[in-house]
């Protein structure tokens, strides 16, 4: 059990910045086709993300995570209860923001926990225009 | 004129253009923005000739860039922000 | 040319240009979140680009460490940046874009109040 | 000729800013004034050598003049000094407009 | 003495005021540590003179690099005789600072230690850039000084005081950069003639005397010392008139007859726009009416006359110089305590709001009319021999015009002391001369308690002393021209400096 | 020798002043007359020697030898008269004033009058010219102080007097300097003997003028008469003394000390002829105007001096000898009738003459002695006043030029002599014989006071008859201004002569005008100009000081820019001229532009333009910012990447601070007029355009320089070093650095003193900025948390990063102040990561950081000496155990020094303009207070001696009051 865990740290450590390269490739791709072609299709919204990251690093690292990517930015932060608050360029829907960025808190929380990362909270999702469901 | 060059170039033009974003505002934070790619400009600018000049020596100093260059970016944001912490 | 060298300019040339792009995105996204954005690819993806190309073209074990150090440090400041000015952007009313469908900050304290915030121009439909 | 344009253009630059209200343009005019007189230290050193003055790195032909270079250090460390007392001087007071009451 | 402790006269007031900003020391001892450098740099001047006296040049390497290559510290008659004088204002002024309490704001004697300091390395350093260095040294104090004592204009002014040096320091500093780019040396030795030699050298230097002219505040560019000097406490204002233009009206001579070699191609210049000093400083001073800005205002018109001396190159001119120079430090500062002394026990320094002082203070009455007369030249001060030999040596050189305004412009001087002396000393006091004076600590309500001011002996002894100075310098006017007399000889025949500098 | 013990006994008599007053009050007076007429005595016994035989007594002593100034003294028959004047005349006048002054002390009066009788027997008897004007000047002052002693209202006559006569002075001064470097010599009677006179007409002229004009100043020639009545705000005794018998005689005495060098120029006759001749008339008008006895007893002293100007004027024998004579009977009968005056005004307690009459009676005394003295002014036989007024009017008649000028000037004196005959017997008549007026309860005055007048009154009256007694005098003046012995024949009858009959045309139509004019009563009170001096005076003074006031107007400005601008015009002038003048230079060596430059270029460009564009304060910081940034790019272009990482960290140092200003000031700078925004950039663009040609014809024209080539060859040698840009800043030019460590060490001192002493300007946010404050994005601990967590991390590297340069400086890019502002910029991030204002503050002890590194630098400096010199540094290798050896040097310390130094000027400047806002003497400080133990606000302090009501809040501890 213990050994696992230390491996499956190693290997989110290690995992970290491929996933980091692939974000911020695929960002920026992404946000740069956005720039140089005609016409708009943005559709952004400022986004609460509870978090379950608990120490002041793991949240700044989650938040970094987030402005790192092009299409996403961290405005703003809580530490108790954790919460970001995510600029998303394109956002479909409350929730995939919020999936989005939890995904994002899984691969960080694997590296920076032996325990790996606890699972998502579920009743967080609000409604198409953010209202709390 | 070589790929460096060219390089080079499309760096300052960037520059430039961040300078626009910077002078026209509108918002203290869209200047804030404006001048933080201008500073990520001189980082880009100060690799490209470290390669361009066959230095290694300018690697230690993109690391004091990078670290220094952070400082004004939030200097610049507490500004807007009126001292605002 | 070396292949490693034509490799490093390559790289070079794709983060000036990723760079050049962020710096368009300055002028053509519409409000300044949207445009900070635009800074994360000059100030986070072209600047790693240019700098592994210059690893690249000068391969040694102080350079790989002299490059990493400067890249970690690289992305966290500038996503650091980022994330400050756009706070300060929101605390005094940076206009949003039209496009914005939502808003989470100005709801979480007030509901009622969100109107007088300079910054909010969530929309109601 | 580069370095003698961009002196010039920095001393453009200076001057304007000096010449207006308020004490904290002139600071910054100042401050480009400082960059200006540094790079004309520079330019006293000639620039036609330009290689790092390291014992080691460069074939000594085109070494520069490493003289000039210690000249600007301090020059920049002095005008920094300055700099920041004025900047204190903008700071007290009641503005920084430097313009007589009348 | 060995050339090689010269130095020191530069380090020990460093390391005292190291001392004070690093420990929070009693005030005693923050005196002493204040006073006592000065008293030893004005020992070793006055050993110093004694060596130089012959035309001796003393000098030294500092660190022992290879000639051209250190910096070289160097003493001659000239430096020395500098030397003693500012040590002697430096120690006079701090004991009136003291006197008056200026040494209980934060810093104050750190700050004049490092002023100091910065004067003695200015004086005795053979370098251009060393120079520059050290004037920076002896300004940056000056910047706190002036903006942290005095009136409550002193934030303007500072404002104004700081940008103007700043410019002047950056416009030196262009010079440097020219004569080095043009002589590839800022070695005073090496550059010796180099500036009549080549015109390329003679225009860096050029901007490098320009500079030094705004420094010590030759018209058109003098409007800031006037607008400066009179918004700081009296014993700043006395010791930045007896160092800080000093020190650039120094540096001229020294450049000007090292470097140009006294070429004479340029001194015309000189002339006109110091007889024109002469005479704003003076026309300005008359039209003033508070005490300090009418004795700012002769500041710039004396400035006038002691560059008259080098613009006339002669041995006579530039003895005379020098020999005002002397003179005009010592009875300027005299001036300014005097009237500072009464503008702190008053509280004003305003003409039509003081009167009778000389009937209640007659020590003080002395002391002020003694200096103000030896500014007028009046014989048989001090002033007197300086404006004499001058003027004898503008006639000497041919210069008819400047030498009949230099007469005349000493007439208006007189005629502004006057008014000082008419304002302030005759006459009677207005009402409000015994008005109630409110201590700083009153509670509401208390009954102000009337008390007729007066100076206490602390602050006029410095007073006393440098008027007795002025004096004795004009009865011994001839230990003095000697001395003046070896320096301009110096001046005159650089090649025994420019050896000393090149070993 | 007698000379100079002459000399001293006057000096000693200064110096006891204060004893003598002390012991005796006023009566310090008898005093003093003992010795001036002790003195006059001496002067007496001379008489044999110096007139009849002819000689010369005379002493030198060197004074200022560099230029020739000596302390020669020389007595000569026109010496000898004015000494004895000045002792004899002084003795009655002390003697008197004795009496005139209400007892108590007199310290004042006694020094100066003292002093005055020594500064005019030097006069008179200097043989050196600049001696002379040092005694000439001094007379001046001491006069200026007599007469301001008389009081509040005295102080404008004295001021006035002052520079009338200092104006003089001032001709004088030029004359002695043109004479001495002409003759070569500053001994008088060498230069008067020199022939230049003669061969050098146009010389002699200009020393002629100004000579006389000093001596019409002085002596109170038309138009500078004024002075004269104006200074008769002094007391008494003072204008007996000075303006009868010594002072305005000064004049007279230069004139005839100068009479052997003009006597010939027609300029020199015809300029004191007519002003003399002009001032005899008008003063002896005036004189009849008044109705104050003074005041006319002053306007004929003015019209007595125009004579004898006119009669030296005239430069021959008899004129000589009449002037020399008359020289002492107007000191006579002249210091007698003010010392009159004193007595009438004591006794009647006026000298209005419409508030007198009568007082023959109660005062025969002082009637008669009044009576002697203005019969001997008026020219009446037989006292001395009528011998020597004839003899002038023969001295006249022998007035060189053509036939008529002679007779004319005779005339001229004969009507000034009738106005003086009428005012002369207006003056006794009016007082003590007429209708009596005024009070009645008048007595006469006591011994003691009538003795000096009326000792000078008799000797007129005996001197008459026994007139040829004086023949001595005469003949020896005459010798010793024209050179030739001239035979006087003074006698009161010498039978009937043209200026016999003269003489009797004063009496006569002097009798007449008394008639036609009721004893001078009808023209009294009239004024003869629309004007009068003092007001002349002041309306020029005036002029001048509001002339005075525009010029300091020009400056009158607190505004930088306004004092900017003209050393940028002047240094843009000079390389105009410099251009136009057109300098030769070298070809360029080598290359100086590469096309990596031109990007720089565009940058530098953008740059400006954008900071000279914008209104927004952010965005000009950030444009001056680009050009930072971009010089740095250029350091790293030309090979400078030690001073490129500097000027780097300095730039960002900068922003930071200056963004610490920012937020306390507008957003947006203040407007300007267009008109003045293009004359700005027209400056600026001139200046630009200098500096761009200046730094292209003349930089870049040489090879490497010689001391440059020497650190490359040697640096590593020489100090171990090799980084050569270091060991320069370390090793070989160490001073500058250790300045440049104290510069910025100050400035951090500096800048706690000024806001200790003035305070902060609030932090503006909420005034400038609008902060939204309903939003999670407001509050600030939990929003700094990103750059808190950031912060921790950044800042050991940077720490360790910092030390890492500062160690490898010496063979590498870096150094001990880099090192230091990493350092610095490390600190910059924790305060700026905090989230409050309070946690932010970096409690370390900035200032005593700051100190401690300029003790280490100045220490490691000082061990230099243990190899010879001051900031030499030592080295020694250090063998490490694995192997190998570290150079170690005392440079290394310095780097300590200068690290310190840096670290604490960075969190000086951060701590104190991070502040919120600060009051003035904000104790934040604490324990960094210089001198803790006296608190720098205003709050009393404990146990010392100042009290609540204390005028001088400043005085300190143990302040003397
Ligand atoms: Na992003
Ligand atoms: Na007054």
């Amino acid at each position: 059990m213990r050994a696992k865990n230390v491996l499956n740290r190693i290997l989110g450590i290690l995992w970290m910045p491929v996933y980091l390269a692939y974000d911020l490739l695929t960002g920026s791709l992404r946000v740069g086709w956005e720039i140089l072609t005609p016409g708009s299709r943005i559709s952004p919204a400022f986004v609460e993300v509870p978090l379950r990251c608990r120490s002041d690093f793991e949240i700044s690292m989650l938040a970094n995570l987030v402005s790192l990517t092009p299409g996403s930015l961290t405005v703003a932060a809580r530490q108790d209860p954790a919460t970001v608050w995510v600029y998303s360029m394109y956002t479909e829907s409350h929730g995939s923001t919020l999936r989005y960025v939890h995904g994002m808190e899984d691969r960080l929380l694997r590296a920076t926990r032996l325990e790996g990362a606890p699972p998502r909270p579920q009743d967080l999702e609000r409604g198409e225009r953010g209202q709390r469901r | 004129m070589s790929i460096i060059d060219i390089a080079l170039a499309a760096v300052v033009v960037s520059m430039i253009i961040a300078t626009y974003r910077v002078l026209r505002g509108p918002s203290g934070a869209d200047r804030g923005s404006g001048s933080d790619m201008v500073f990520y400009g001189f980082v880009a600018l100060v690799a490209i000739l470290g390669i361009r000049l066959g230095t290694a020596l300018l690697v230690d100093i993109v690391v004091v860039c990078t670290l220094v260059g952070f400082l004004a970016a939030i200097s610049l944001a507490r500004l807007t922000a009126g001292g605002k912490r | 040319m070396t292949p490693t060298q034509i490799a490093g300019d390559v790289l070079i040339l794709a983060g000036a240009l990723a760079f050049l792009v962020g710096a368009i995105g300055l002028l053509r996204l519409p409000d300044l979140y949207s445009r900070l954005n635009g800074v994360t690819i000059s100030g986070a993806f072209g600047p790693a680009l240019i700098l592994i190309g210059l690893l690249v073209q000068q391969p040694s074990v102080g350079n790989a460490l002299k490059v990493g150090l400067a890249l970690v440090i690289q992305l966290a400041t500038s996503a650091v940046g980022g994330s400050a000015m756009a706070r300060a952007g929101y605390l005094t009313g940076a206009p949003q874009a039209e496009e914005t469908r939502f808003d989470d900050l100005v709801v979480e304290l007030d509901e009622q109040a969100g109107k007088e915030h300079p910054g909010y121009s969530r929309p109601d439909t | 000729m580069t370095l003698a344009l961009t002196i010039g253009v920095l001393v453009f630059g200076a001057v304007f800013l000096m010449l207006q209200r308020g004490l904290v343009r002139i600071i910054l005019g100042f401050v480009m004034l400082g960059h200006a007189v540094n790079l004309m230290l520079m330019s006293a050193g000639g620039v036609f050598r330009r290689a790092q003055p390291l014992i080691g790195y460069n074939p000594a032909d085109v070494v520069s003049d490493p003289l000039p270079q210690a000249f600007v250090l301090t020059a920049i460390v002095i005008a920094f000094s300055i700099t920041v007392y004025m900047l204190t001087l903008a700071a007290t007071g009641s503005d920084d407009d430097t313009e007589d009451l009348s | 003495m060995s050339a090689a402790l010269l130095p020191l006269m530069v380090a020990v007031p460093l390391s005292a005021a190291g001392l004070l900003a690093l420990a929070g020391l009693p005030p005693w001892l923050n005196r002493v540590l204040l006073l006592a450098p000065s008293a030893g740099t004005l020992v070793a001047s006055t050993v110093l003179l004694w060596i130089t006296r012959d035309g001796t040049v003393l000098s030294h390497n500092v660190a022992l690099w290879p000639d051209g290559i250190a910096v070289p510290f160097l003493v001659d008659a000239f430096s020395a005789l500098m030397l003693w004088t500012t040590s002697l204002l430096v120690l006079v002024c701090a004991a009136f600072a003291i006197a008056v309490g200026d040494d209980r704001t934060s810093y104050f004697c750190p700050l004049v230690l490092v002023l100091s300091a910065g004067v003695a390395g200015a004086l005795m350093t053979g370098d251009l850039f060393n120079m520059f260095v050290f004037i920076e040294v002896m300004l940056l104090p000056a910047y706190g000084l002036l903006a942290m004592l005095g009136s409550p204009r002193r934030l303007r002014s500072g404002r104004v005081y700081v940008t103007l040096n700043l410019l002047t320091s950056t416009v030196f500093l262009a010079g440097v950069a020219l004569v080095y780019g043009a002589a590839g040396t800022v070695n005073l030795g090496r550059l010796a003639g180099a500036a009549a030699d080549s015109s390329m050298v003679a225009v860096g230097m050029g901007v490098v005397l320009l500079a030094l002219s705004v420094k010590s505040a030759v018209v058109p560019v003098h409007g800031w010392l006037a607008r400066t000097y009179p918004s700081t406490s009296p014993a700043v204002t006395a010791l930045f008139s007896g160092l800080h233009t000093k020190i650039a009206i120094y540096a001229i001579y020294r450049l000007y007859a090292v470097v140009f070699d006294g070429d004479s191609t340029y001194l015309w210049i000189g002339v006109v726009v110091f007889g024109a000093t002469m005479v704003v400083g003076v026309l300005a001073a008359v039209g003033e009416e508070t005490t300090r800005s009418i004795l700012v205002f002769h500041l710039i018109s004396q400035i006038g006359y002691i560059l008259l001396g080098v613009a006339l190159f002669t041995e006579l001119g530039l003895t005379a110089g020098i020999f005002y120079l002397v003179h005009h430090m010592i009875v300027k500062a005299s001036l300014f305590l005097s009237t500072g002394a009464i503008e702190k026990a008053h509280g004003t320094g305003a003409l039509d709001r003081l009167g009778g002082i000389a009937a209640r203070e007659p020590l003080l009455a002395i002391a002020f009319m003694v200096a103000a007369l030896s500014l007028a030249g009046i014989p048989p001060f001090s002033g007197f021999v300086a404006k004499l030999a001058l003027v004898a040596a503008a006639f000497q050189a041919g210069e008819w015009v400047v030498a009949v305004v230099a007469v005349a412009v000493s007439l208006v001087t007189l005629m502004s002391m006057l008014k000082i002396w008419g304002g302030v000393f005759w006459g009677v006091a207005p009402e409000e001369a015994d008005r109630p004076v409110h201590g700083p600590h009153t509670e509401a309500g208390s009954t102000p308690v009337l008390v007729r001011p007066e100076v206490p002996a602390a602050m006029l002894a410095p007073c006393v002393v440098l008027a007795a100075t002025t004096s004795g310098i004009g009865l011994g006017a001839a230990v003095l021209l000697d001395l003046g007399s070896t320096a301009a000889a110096n001046l005159l025949d650089t090649s025994t400096y420019v050896e000393a500098v090149l070993g | 020798m007698v000379l100079l013990i002459l000399l001293l006994v006057l000096a000693a008599a200064v110096i006891g002043t204060p004893l003598a007053d002390r012991a005796l009050g006023r009566h310090a007076g008898w005093l003093f007359a003992g010795v001036l007429l002790a003195l006059a005595g001496v002067v007496l016994a001379l008489a044999p020697s110096v007139l009849a035989d002819g000689h010369t007594p005379g002493f030198t002593l060197p004074w200022m030898p560099q230029i020739g100034v000596g302390l020669s003294l020389r007595m000569d028959g026109v010496g000898w008269l004015f000494t004895l004047l000045i002792t004899g005349v002084g003795g009655l006048i002390m003697a008197y004033s004795t009496r005139y002054f209400p007892p108590g002390r007199r310290l004042g009066f006694y020094l100066l009058m003292t002093l005055f009788a020594f500064a005019m027997t030097g006069l008179v008897l200097a043989d050196d010219v600049v001696l002379l004007y040092v005694f000439w000047e001094l007379t001046t002052l001491t006069s200026f102080y007599l007469i301001g002693l008389s009081g509040p209202g005295a102080s404008r006559p004295a001021i006035r007097t002052f520079l009338i006569t200092a104006l003089g002075g001032l001709a004088l001064l030029t004359a002695v300097v043109l004479m001495v470097l002409r003759v070569g010599t500053t001994r008088l009677s060498e230069i008067l003997a020199d022939p230049v006179w003669s061969q050098d007409p146009a010389f002699a002229t200009t020393i002629a003028l100004l000579v006389a004009a000093a001596a019409f100043t002085k002596s109170a020639q038309f138009p500078f008469h004024y002075w004269l009545p104006d200074a008769m705000a002094a007391s008494t005794p003072v204008s007996a003394y000075l303006h009868a018998a010594a002072m305005v005689k000064a004049g007279i005495y230069l004139l005839m000390r100068f009479t052997p060098a003009f006597s010939d120029l027609a300029v020199w006759n015809a300029a004191l002829i007519t002003v003399g001749l002009i001032t005899a008339v008008v003063g002896a008008v005036f004189a009849l105007q008044q109705h104050d006895l003074k005041l006319l007893a002053a306007y004929s002293t003015v019209s007595q001096l125009g004579l004898l100007v006119a009669v030296i004027g005239v430069g021959k024998e008899a004129a000589l000898i009449a002037a020399t004579v008359h020289t002492l009977a107007h000191a006579l009968f002249k210091s007698a009738l003010f010392m009159v005056v004193g007595v009438i005004d004591h006794q009647a307690e006026t000298r209005d003459l419409r508030e007198l009459g009568g007082l023959a009676r109660r005062m025969p005394v002082s009637a008669g002695v009044t009576a002697l003295a203005a019969l001997s002014m008026a020219g009446v036989p037989p006292l001395l006043g009528f011998v020597t007024k004839e003899n002038i009017f023969k001295g006249l008649l022998e007035a060189p030029g053509p036939m008529w000028v002679g007779p004319s000037a005779a005339t001229a004196a004969v009507l000034a002599s009738v106005f003086t005959f009428a005012y002369s017997f207006r003056f006794a008549y009016g007082t003590f014989w007429g209708t009596p007026r005024g009070s009645t309860d008048v007595h006469e005055a006591g011994p003691g006071f009538l003795a000096g007048p009326a000792v000078a009154g008799v000797a007129g009256l005996v001197l008459g008859p026994a007139v040829p007694v004086l023949n001595r005098l005469g003949e020896r003046g005459a010798a010793d201004t024209t050179g030739t012995y001239y035979p006087a024949g003074l006698s009161l009858w010498h039978g009937f002569s043209v200026d016999l009959f003269m003489s009797l045309a004063a009496i006569g139509f002097g009798a007449l005008l008394i008639r036609w004019t009721a004893s001078g009563e009808r023209m009294a009170g009239r004024t003869l100009f629309p004007v009068n001096g003092p007001t002349v005076f002041e309306f020029l003074h005036e002029g001048l000081v509001g002339l005075g006031r525009r010029v300091g107007d020009l400056t009158r400005s607190d505004s930088p820019t306004r004092h900017l601008v003209m050393p940028v015009l002047v240094l843009t002038a000079m390389a105009g001229v410099a251009a136009g003048a057109g300098i030769e230079v070298p070809d360029q060596y080598g290359g100086t532009t590469h096309p990596l430059d031109w990007p720089l270029v565009v940058l530098a460009t953008v740059a400006v333009v954008g900071a000279v564009m914008t209104g927004s304060r952010m965005a000009c910081l950030v444009m001056v910012g680009v050009a930072g940034f971009t010089t740095a790019l250029w350091l790293f272009l030309l090979g400078a990447y030690d001073v490129a990482l500097t000027q780097l960290v300095v730039e960002i140092l900068t922003v930071v601070v200056a963004a610490l200003v920012l937020r306390r000031l507008p957003r947006r700078f203040h407007r300007a007029p267009r008109s003045r925004t293009v004359l700005t950039a027209l400056i600026a663009a001139a200046a630009g355009v200098s500096a761009a040609l200046g730094t292209y014809f003349l930089t870049g024209r040489r090879d490497i320089s010689g001391p440059g080539q020497y650190f490359l060859d040697h640096s590593e040698e020489d100090t171990g070093g090799t980084n050569v840009v270091n060991t320069i800043l370390v090793d070989y030019r160490a001073l500058d650095t250790l300045g440049e460590l104290i510069v910025l060490g100050v400035s951090g001192l500096i800048i706690i003193a000024v806001l200790n002493s003035s305070g902060l300007l609030p932090s503006h946010g909420s005034r400038w900025v609008v902060v939204s404050r309903r939003s999670a994005a407001y509050d600030a601990d939990d929003n700094t948390l990103i750059m808190r967590a950031i912060s921790h991390v950044l800042l050991p590297l940077l720490v360790v990063w910092s030390v890492y340069l500062t160690v490898r400086g010496h063979t590498d890019v870096g150094g001990g102040f880099v090192g230091g502002l990493v350092a610095g910029a490390g600190f910059a991030l924790v305060y700026l990561a905090a989230p409050s204002a309070s946690v932010a503050r970096i409690k370390l002890a900035y200032p005593k950081i700051i100190g401690a590194g300029i003790l280490v630098a100045i220490s490691s400096g000082a061990l230099g000496y243990v190899d010879g010199s001051f900031v030499k540094p030592l080295h020694t290798g250090v063998s490490l155990p694995w192997g190998g050896s570290f150079h170690l040097t005392t440079a290394l310390i310095f780097e300590a020094g200068v690290y310190l130094a840096v670290v604490g000027v960075v969190l000086t400047a951060l701590n104190q303009l991070g502040l919120e806002e600060s009051r003035p003497g904000d104790s934040t400080l604490g324990l960094m207070a210089p001198t803790p133990d006296q608190p720098p606000t205003n709050a009393p302090e404990e146990g010392s001696g100042d009290h609540p009501e204390d005028p001088l809040g400043t005085v300190p501890n143990g302040g003397t009051r």
